[in-house]
């Protein structure tokens, strides 16, 4: 399940609320991943932009993969503003046995990084500064540009 | 006409081409020096499907969308 | 910090409250490892002993491993039984960036299992029972028998 | 004197032994069939601190404990 939020994730509702949902699903592991903001760089926060179809299709890719694996992915993440020291996501792993969860809340978050097509923007000054130094290029990327 | 989408960071409108293949729609936004500079480091969906090559036949109201690099989390 | 239970862990409570304690603390990256109790074998649960002294300077050594990473490590574990679908250990990593936090919650939770001082018995037609080949010999056991 | 303890699965009660080292310990607990059979699975710890070899000596008042297997989580 993908789940999008205006503003900061309540983190200990959606925790507890995804625990809940597998509590009878008899997996022996539920690994959580919390990306919280930092305070660097003197930024007041981060904004996202989210471009929802193609997430939802990398993720469906990944709920398909957690299957085949007996495995669950569950994700949730902000759109928009989250200040200092709030949060703004959370991926989840559920398995049978902790090996697949360990590996797999790993290659989930290192795919997320360098494939959901999220944008991340700092807060400072009152401006919205592209995160640029910080982001990756989609595999494939520069196929119009130079790299034809 | 194929319509084209700049998403996140790339403030600009869509845009209404004329182009048959990726190749055209390659060759026109480069002449706008600011696209250009996207251009190099932007992944490419045609319909919502990311796409590896510029090899791609376009048929009259595909979309195509141009991805900047990304940084969720 | 290291919290022993008697019975089943509030994993809710355990794992909204290591948030709120570390709210402020600027960690980017929060994963929590929550074990629980799947029905195989026909079991009704499991039991636990522990030695606590050999455990806390297991987990002291351990949290002087994490600060020298600039991380945080936090666990809880369960003593008696614990009933099928609830849980009996949670330990989570905090760290500033995602790769320490990813890499040492793996690190820890497998060192937990080979290492800790805590002894797994079978609940099964009410007797308990040492699960003895799901255990692991600590290292540098048997120096008192066949390995000396 | 020195108080051997088991831990965990091992349903013993601790004993009072007359052991100088972990060698004389060795072998007087060797002399039980079934605790010999712990002996070769299980890790010693001298005063809570475990040890890795049997080149340990002991004084009187030492605490030797057996820790059987072990499987937390």
């Amino acid at each position: 399940m993908l789940e999008l939020y205006d503003g900061a994730l309540h983190v200990s509702e959606i925790l507890s609320r995804w625990y809940d949902e597998e509590s009878e699903s008899n997996y022996g592991a539920y690994i959580p991943f919390i990306g919280t903001v930092r305070s660097e760089d003197g930024i007041d926060g981060l904004s996202f932009d989210i471009y929802e179809p193609i997430l939802q299709s990398w993720f469906d890719a990944w709920q398909l993969r957690a299957k085949e694996a007996g495995a669950v992915v569950k994700m949730a993440h902000s759109r928009g503003d989250v200040m200092l020291h709030e949060s703004s996501y959370i991926a989840a792993i559920f398995s049978p046995k902790r090996r697949v969860a360990l590996e797999m809340i790993e290659t989930f978050v290192e795919d997320f990084k360098a494939s959901a097509p999220i944008w991340k923007y700092d807060l400072k000054d009152s401006k919205r500064i592209y995160a640029r130094e910080r982001s990756t290029p989609i595999k494939g990327s520069g196929i119009l540009g130079g790299k034809r | 006409m194929v319509k084209v989408e700049f998403l996140g960071p790339i403030s600009r409108e869509p845009m209404q081409i004329d182009a048959k293949t990726l190749e055209d729609v390659a060759k026109i936004l480069s002449e706008d020096s600011q696209l250009k500079e996207w251009l190099e480091s932007a992944a490419v969906a045609v319909n919502d499907t990311l796409v590896s090559s510029t090899d791609v036949v376009l048929k009259d109201g595909d979309r195509v969308s141009l991805l900047p690099p990304v940084c969720g989390g």
